[in-house]
């Protein structure tokens, strides 16, 4: 799993984290709020020889950048029993696997623009993270989750339709520059997201179902996510990680405080994408402001958190420093299987109440939650393709 | 329950030769000395229990431990008990000729053409036979056959079956990396072992011709299509072929099913290729492929999800593969050794334990259900010893049509 | 390149045989709707100890909703440890879990590979996750354990046309699957587990006709639902009445949480039932262990045990 | 379409207009990066790279690797009396013009790693932290010609940056000539820094020189080239690295007196060395 | 189910045994919120305070300074379950073990039995030359006291980290 990198913290040190971070407010290593979020610097169109990029720094350094380029991919056809495209068309409809990521159900897409369809394997999405092998399980895990937030309902695979006989293929290179300092599922979401914003794709010329031609004027090249005055109506979906320690809800924690993590969960949130119909677009915008953003809850994994491979510490009672009679004759007896002491660090056992997990994604989707805030700073990044 | 060590294998402890490395070794050891905890960085230490293991005469050991301590003796004691009452039997209470039940279920998968579960004692191995469509047009070295009539004489028998190989339509494998026992773990490229099986089993197929390759063919007959019975299959179209000679356009050939035979241990104890062959016939008899038809426009095979044509296996008969070890009375049985002052038992149908133990192994396929019954010896394979000739051969002949009877029961 | 170490087959490629479509009405009566009760799972059968050679073994098979068109769910799992670890390996503190899931070359409508691709790899870390949580790590310090799970069929709808999204959603069925048949098969291996853990699904679907309102079923199929718009497959512990891993995939809107907050709350109890098929078969299997019995594994292979009600 | 090399002969320019001797625009950029030890941004023209170094640091569970115990090569280093320099490079799927996945192990990009790290331990002071390793994690953000030149400048700079004791930069630059090998003419000139197109081309080298010195510490030529020819090459691409050690140079200091002016170092002795060169 | 049943009752892991107040933990159990829990599928056992622990139940903890005595351990053993019983060597265990190699400071042995136990997995241990026997330790020859392949039974002295080199046991003891 990826986050369970051994986090080299002594016992004792675990405890105290573990303890301060259960206080009300907790107190973090890095003084952040609960709620908050590492500051980060991004900027987008940085290579100009992608369709789309964007880089991201955190405060704490840790650094991501992601590319992506496009390319016109001939749509197979008829290809596991299907007759005529139209029979092909509707089967292709709820979508399958990208890297045997499954896509969720894109059959929302049918009934709303019937001829319109996308595919997953439309979408190759790889994660490149510095010291770790491409088919290492935390890598997949980490590529299956952006994709799996991405291809959900079957929106974002649309997009990608030229005609019947043709459509973009989108390579999605999300790689990690530093050293994984902390789990970088929140970083590469954020990339992601930024990335996708700033990517456009070159103005169909040709039309119907002829081999395409495109406008090479990259000024007319319209961005994959609509834009209305300049600012995005839907948007990708953004991946946040969010831990439990005692009472509290942590979100975005450093490797230290996963460390200590009673249960840790990925939420992926979407938008609600803008209505069709321009009345119902505006109206849409009115309500936007009083009412913030309509989030769709996308998907939700749990992350191994790797306090469960912690050392356990040794309880004064049992330590051989302290003089205790059984220690001295057998001085390697492992942890005796006792009450949790007070004060003395024990790797969790169990999982989480469900009512936890509901309240980590509740704090993250509820009205001017965290998911809220992300977006709109987000939204402040200007977009340069 | 306790087993008695008698005094006559005392030496199962050392095995060869090692007798005076444990007397020295009880010599340097001071049966007074107790053991030092306090010396904890070590992990053992031996305790004066060893000199209690020899000052105590009658020491007795449970079965699973001698078994594990020293398999050999251990198989060794049970083949030649002490007292003649007793008739040898083998650890895990056979007799030394006596093979484990096999038990077949067929057609259980419903995503391949056909499928077979096969147990033989704690052996399971699961095989699932799926078909495929090979279009001529993608085989790089093909040559369009001269005869399209059916094929009856001998010569025309070779051809199909170097049809068969020269196209790999018949594509066994074998996996055994699935934890099925302990030492094969996953994650790895396929054992030795594994490979090995694959290609027995794949040379078998071939030389045994199980597989008729008419069945594979899928044809096209454009006078079939004028006359439009909806998807026309291969079967029916060898027949209609037959009655009307005075075709304006012959059939020509357009693809070739391909079998891809998967065979998955579930379970592991000993003698896999028994196992694995069987469940290969036996999935083999249960395939059925769907009628194909050649549709020129789309320039591909459609199928039928209604009618299916049970593949055509009787051309190879039934052989049965019949496994035994051999198992020598001396461990380490010195290079000029005679077979003859070196007792040894015929072990049909070995396990896990025994394969451990023996060196040498013999399989003879044969098939008794030629006509008049009478056996035919498909395949013989031997390894690994000296043990086994000419006459013992024919001994095991009898062994190995028996074994093929209650293969034969156990596949009706 | 084309692997040696395995009998490769014609270089030229094959394609699964394509059906023609067949006359309306039966391909109607193909196409199947769900006859069990929201609240119902499928037969299960589950025993433990089909693998006399490892440490602790297992075997699930979910039953074949209709015949023919849908194929049950059929899992293998053998356990192997605790087992020393490589010398290699520095000093752990705890047992270290090692999950693999691979599908067997006909489990599935495509004909899979030897090597793993990503959704085994995936599936294989959601297991990590879901088992971590239930067994005693310390217990066993510096061993390791290997779950191996081979997938003989899976939970995969035959039709071609109408179940594409239906891997999706299948590969929930099968995680729930896998967590089930291991925690029977990690008790059978003794070691220590805080609780039977078992996996559950839940699913919020839209069937066709008239009430085309959603509604919230467990133990889905994709194919018997015009559409399944969120699931979720849980990892729960029955007795400490907690989740070990919690797998949500859908669109819902973050609006209503009352939505979501259901949906989990199906999947536990999904994940109950299964738990009942679980501590029956452990309870049997253990009254009827004889030395002589447990050597034949031959004796019959499934315990049925009815959870419709 | 092909590269017309005659163009060069009327103009006396090559195809993006540059002379004969002249640089691709370098943008370089030092310390990008707070997390890393070390780290760098390199632009030479529109073949652009980053550089993060991480280290000295003590073998063994390679920092960062995820899956826990992934030791990186740490048992050799382990012993040796002198620091490990681990080099690995990542291209970027999007790097080059059509979009393509490196396989693992891809053999030209264990080859450049393996002469980056060459190179550059010699010019460490290796000898200083011995049982350790130097990882140098280089990132391929876009791919036009002089790829091997621009790796080593920016892992050169990502190593001052992490405070690594050195003899001095190792700096590299690639240098061709103006025509082809089968158009044998002894008039061909000698061109600097290549871009991809050139690259394909002409014969062309890498070299890389320690410093201002003229000790060339790498050269790799991996085309047919005359004899003849190769003296000219080798000088122009010599100079060449004393140009860009120049601007190598330059970046660094600007980034010392900024990181003074801001407070980020205390002045020591230290910086003032480096104004006596 | 109460923890004073007979010993026949069969437990499965998660199940309630007693509270934490009224019994010791026993080998197979873990404690959860003050009470008893099976961790193992096996029989329940209830020791009364004169316990005899055989290296068959699978002690793997020390109970902690002096116990109250008075209170009875509840245990749930896998004996009468399967005759897989993997154990972890113990200290204090005896074993019998096969000679794998030898150098001049010790023998590598693979670990076959341990008490009545069969192993499936070898657990590797090391039999350093001042601890072949009590006296004279500076006398003793590995070589001259054991070949590959003998058999021999042997005390568990020292758990930790005995497939690790000497080097790592430093880091072992650190990670407590």
């Amino acid at each position: 799993m990826a986050s369970t990198q051994h986090a080299l913290l002594s016992p004792a040190e675990l405890a105290y984290l573990h303890a301060s971070l259960s206080l009300t407010p907790p107190i973090r290593p890095d003084g952040r709020a609960a709620n908050q979020f590492r500051p980060l610097a991004a900027e987008t169109g940085i290579l100009p020889g992608t369709n789309g990029s964007a880089r991201i720094c955190f405060a704490d350094g840790t650094e991501a950048i992601v590319g992506v380029k496009a390319e016109v991919e001939r749509t197979r056809r008829g290809d596991g029993g299907r007759e005529d495209g139209v029979e092909y068309v509707s089967s292709r409809l709820e979508g399958d696997f990208v890297e045997g990521v499954s896509s969720g159900e894109g059959a929302i897409a049918a009934v709303d623009e019937a001829d319109r369809v996308g595919e997953s394997e439309w979408v190759e999405l790889s994660v490149e993270i510095p010291g770790a092998r491409d088919d290492d399980a935390g890598t997949v895990f980490l590529a299956a989750m952006l994709a799996e937030a991405l291809l959900a309902g079957g929106e974002f695979a649309k997009k990608l339709w030229i005609n019947r006989r043709f459509h973009w293929k989108l390579y999605l290179d999300i790689l990690l520059i530093s050293p994984p300092l902390s789990y970088p599922l929140p970083l590469l979401s954020l990339t992601t997201h930024l990335a996708l914003l700033a990517t456009r794709l070159p103005r169909l010329k040709s039309e119907g179902d002829e081999d395409p031609f495109f406008d090479d004027d990259w000024a007319a090249a319209p961005y994959l996510y609509a834009r209305k005055d300049g600012k995005a109506t839907a948007r990708p979906p953004v991946s946040l990680l969010v831990m439990a320690v005692g009472n509290n809800i942590i979100f975005d924690p450093s490797k230290e405080e996963l460390a200590v993590a009673d249960v840790a969960l990925a939420v992926s949130v979407g938008e609600e994408t803008a209505t069709t119909t321009a009345a119902e677009a505006d109206e849409a915008q009115q309500q936007q402001q009083p009412l913030g953003r309509n989030l769709r809850l996308l998907s939700v994994r749990t992350i191994d958190p790797p306090s469960r491979l912690t050392p356990p510490g040794v309880p004064n009672a049992t330590n051989s420093a302290y003089g205790a009679a059984t220690t001295q004759k057998q001085p390697e007896a492992r942890a005796a299987e006792s009450e949790a002491v007070e004060g003395v660090w024990k790797a969790p056992r169990g999982g989480a109440k469900a009512l936890v997990m509901a309240a980590l994604v509740q704090k993250a989707l509820m009205r001017g939650g965290v998911a809220d805030e992300v977006l709109d700073a987000l939204d402040a990044v200007d977009l340069v393709a | 329950m306790k087993f008695p060590l008698g005094s006559s294998s005392l030496n199962w402890m050392y095995g060869r030769g090692r007798q005076s490395a444990a007397i020295r070794n009880l010599e340097t050891h001071n049966p007074t000395s107790t053991s030092h905890p306090e010396s904890d960085s070590d992990l053992l230490h031996t305790a004066d229990s060893y000199s209690s293991i020899m000052a105590i005469p009658s020491l007795s050991f449970s079965r699973p431990t001698f078994a594990k301590l020293s398999p050999h003796p251990y198989l060794l004691t049970n083949l030649s008990p002490q007292s003649p009452s007793t008739k040898p039997s083998r650890t895990n209470g056979r007799a030394p000729h006596e093979a484990r039940p096999v038990q077949i279920h067929t057609s259980s998968l419903s995503h391949a053409h056909g499928s077979a579960l096969v147990r033989s004692g704690n052996t399971t191995v699961v095989c699932g036979v799926r078909a495929e469509i090979l279009p001529v047009t993608n085989i790089p070295q093909y040559r369009p056959r001269s005869s399209l009539q059916p094929s009856t004489t001998a010569s025309d028998e070779a051809a199909d079956r170097a049809e068969l190989k020269a196209y790999d339509l018949l594509v066994p494998n074998i996996e055994l990396a699935t934890g099925c026992a302990p030492q094969f773990l996953p994650g790895v490229p396929p054992s030795t072992l594994a490979q090995t099986l694959s290609t027995r089993v794949y040379s078998l197929l071939h030389s045994c011709g199980v597989v008729d390759p008419k069945s594979l063919r899928i044809w096209h007959d454009p006078s079939a299509e004028a006359k439009k019975t909806t998807g026309e299959g291969d079967a029916s179209m060898q027949d209609d072929n037959d009655d009307d000679e005075s075709e304006a356009e012959p059939p020509q050939l357009m693809a070739y099913w391909v079998l891809y035979i998967d065979l998955l241990f579930v379970s592991f104890d000993g003698n896999p290729f028994d196992a694995a062959w069987t469940a290969v016939m036996a999935a083999l008899r249960d395939t059925k492929l769907p009628e194909a038809r050649w549709d020129p426009d789309r320039e591909m095979a459609i199928c039928s999800r209604t009618r299916k044509n049970p593949l055509d296996v009787s051309r190879g008969g039934l052989p049965v593969a019949c496994t035994a070890a051999v198992f020598q009375e001396k461990e380490y049985a010195e290079a000029g050794g005679l077979a003859g002052e070196n007792r040894h038992w015929v072990l049909l149908d070995p396990d896990r334990l025994e394969e451990s133990l023996c060196r040498e192994t013999v399989t003879m396929v044969v098939d008794c259900g030629g006509v008049g019954g009478e056996t035919r010896i498909r395949s013989i394979e031997k390894q690994g010893g000296t043990v086994i000739g000419r006459e013992l051969m024919r001994g095991f002949a009898g062994v190995a049509e028996k074994r093929w009877r209650e293969v034969r029961d156990a596949m009706q | 390149m084309t692997d040696r170490r395995r009998v490769n087959g014609p270089v030229g490629s094959t394609n699964p045989p394509v059906f023609e479509d067949e006359p309306e009405q039966e391909f109607g009566a193909q196409k199947g709707i769900r006859t069990r009760t929201p609240t119902a799972t499928r037969k299960m059968y589950l025993k433990t100890g089909v693998t006399p050679s490892a440490s602790g073994s297992a075997y699930l098979e979910i039953e074949a909703s209709r015949k023919g068109a849908v194929s049950g769910l059929k899992l293998s799992c053998t356990v192997h440890g605790p087992r020393s670890l490589p010398r290699s390996t520095p000093f752990s503190p705890h047992i270290i879990l090692s999950t693999h899931v691979k599908y067997a070359p006909f489990a599935t409508k495509q004909r899979r590979g030897y090597i793993r691709d990503p959704t085994e790899r995936d599936l294989g870390s959601h297991l990590e996750t879901a088992l971590r949580g239930a067994i005693i790590a310390d217990r066993w310090p510096k061993s390791g354990v290997d779950i191996i799970i081979s997938i003989v069929e899976g939970d995969h709808d035959r039709e071609t046309s109408k179940s594409q999204g239906g891997e999706a959603w299948d590969m929930m069925n099968a995680l729930s699957g896998c967590i089930t048949v291991a925690s029977a098969a990690l008790a059978d291996a003794g070691i220590d587990c805080v609780d039977t853990v078992a996996g559950g699904v839940a699913a919020l679907v839209r069937d066709e006709g008239d009430d085309t309102t959603p509604r919230i079923v467990i133990d889905p199929i994709p194919s018997e639902h015009e559409q399944i718009l969120a699931a979720c497959c849980v990892a729960y512990l029955p007795d400490r009445d907690e989740i070990t891993n919690l797998w949500f995939k859908g669109d819902l809107p973050a609006s209503d949480m009352e939505l979501y907050s259901q949906l989990v709350e199906k999947g536990i109890q999904a994940s109950r039932n299964s738990n009942e098929v679980i501590v029956n078969s452990l309870l049997i299997s253990t009254r009827e262990q004889q030395p002589h019995e447990r050597h034949d594994g031959t004796t019959r292979m499934h315990i049925a045990f009815n959870l419709q009600r | 379409m092909p590269l017309d090399t005659s163009a060069y002969g009327l103009a006396l320019l090559r195809v993006d207009g540059r002379r004969w001797n002249e640089l691709r625009r370098m943008h370089v950029q030092i310390r990008t990066q707070a997390a890393a030890d070390g780290s760098s941004y390199l632009e030479m023209g529109h073949t652009k790279v980053m550089c993060v170094v991480t280290g000295p640091s003590e073998p063994g569970p390679r920092r960062g690797g995820l899956g826990g115990t992934a030791s990186g090569g740490g048992a050799s280093s382990a012993q040796s009396k002198d620091a490990e320099v681990a080099v690995s490079i990542v291209v970027a799927g999007f790097s080059s013009v059509d979009r393509k996945r490196p396989g693992r192990g891809d053999k030209r990009i264990l080859e450049l790693q393996s002469t980056i790290s060459s190179a550059l331990a010699a010019s460490l002071h290796t000898h200083l932290f011995p049982h350790s390793t130097i990882s140098i994690s280089l990132h391929v953000l876009s791919q036009d010609g002089s790829l091997l030149a621009a790796l080593i400048n920016a892992a050169t700079l990502a190593c001052v940056d992490a405070g690594i004791p050195m003899t001095d930069y190792v700096v590299a630059c690639t240098a061709g000539s103006t025509s082809t090998y089968a158009a044998n003419d002894e008039a061909a000139d000698p061109l600097l820094d290549l871009n991809h197109q050139e690259e394909q081309e002409l014969p062309g080298l890498t070299v890389a020189t320690l410093g201002q010195s003229d000790r060339v510490a790498v050269l790799v030529c991996e085309s047919r080239v005359q004899v003849s020819r190769l003296e000219g090459m080798l000088a122009v691409g010599v100079d060449g690295c004393k140009q860009v050690r120049e601007i190598l140079d330059r970046v660094v200091r600007d980034k010392g007196h900024r990181m003074l002016l801001e407070g980020t170092v205390e002045r020591g002795v230290g910086l003032d060395d480096m104004e006596v060169d | 189910m109460a923890a004073t049943s007979s010993s026949a009752t069969i437990a499965i892991p998660g199940q309630l045994l007693g509270p934490a107040s009224k019994f010791q933990p026993g080998p197979g159990t873990h404690i959860h919120e003050s009470n008893l829990y099976s961790s193992l599928l096996g029989l329940v056992h209830v020791n009364q305070p004169t316990k005899a622990p055989g290296p068959v139940k699978r002690l793997n903890k020390i109970t902690p300074a002096p116990p109250p005595a008075e209170l009875p351990t509840i245990s749930v053993s896998r004996s009468a379950v399967s005759d897989k019983r993997e154990t972890l060597p113990e200290v204090g265990n005896t074993v019998l073990c096969r000679v794998i190699r030898i150098t001049p400071r010790q023998a590598v042995v693979a670990i076959l039995i341990c008490g009545e136990t069969v192993l499936d997995a070898e657990w590797q241990g090391l039999i350093r030359v001042q601890d072949v026997r009590a006296t004279e330790k500076d006398r003793v020859k590995i070589y001259e006291s054991f070949r590959p392949g003998d058999i021999v039974r042997a005390e568990v002295v020292s758990f930790l980290s005995p497939t690790l080199p000497f080097t790592r046991r430093f880091y072992a003891d650190a990670a407590y």
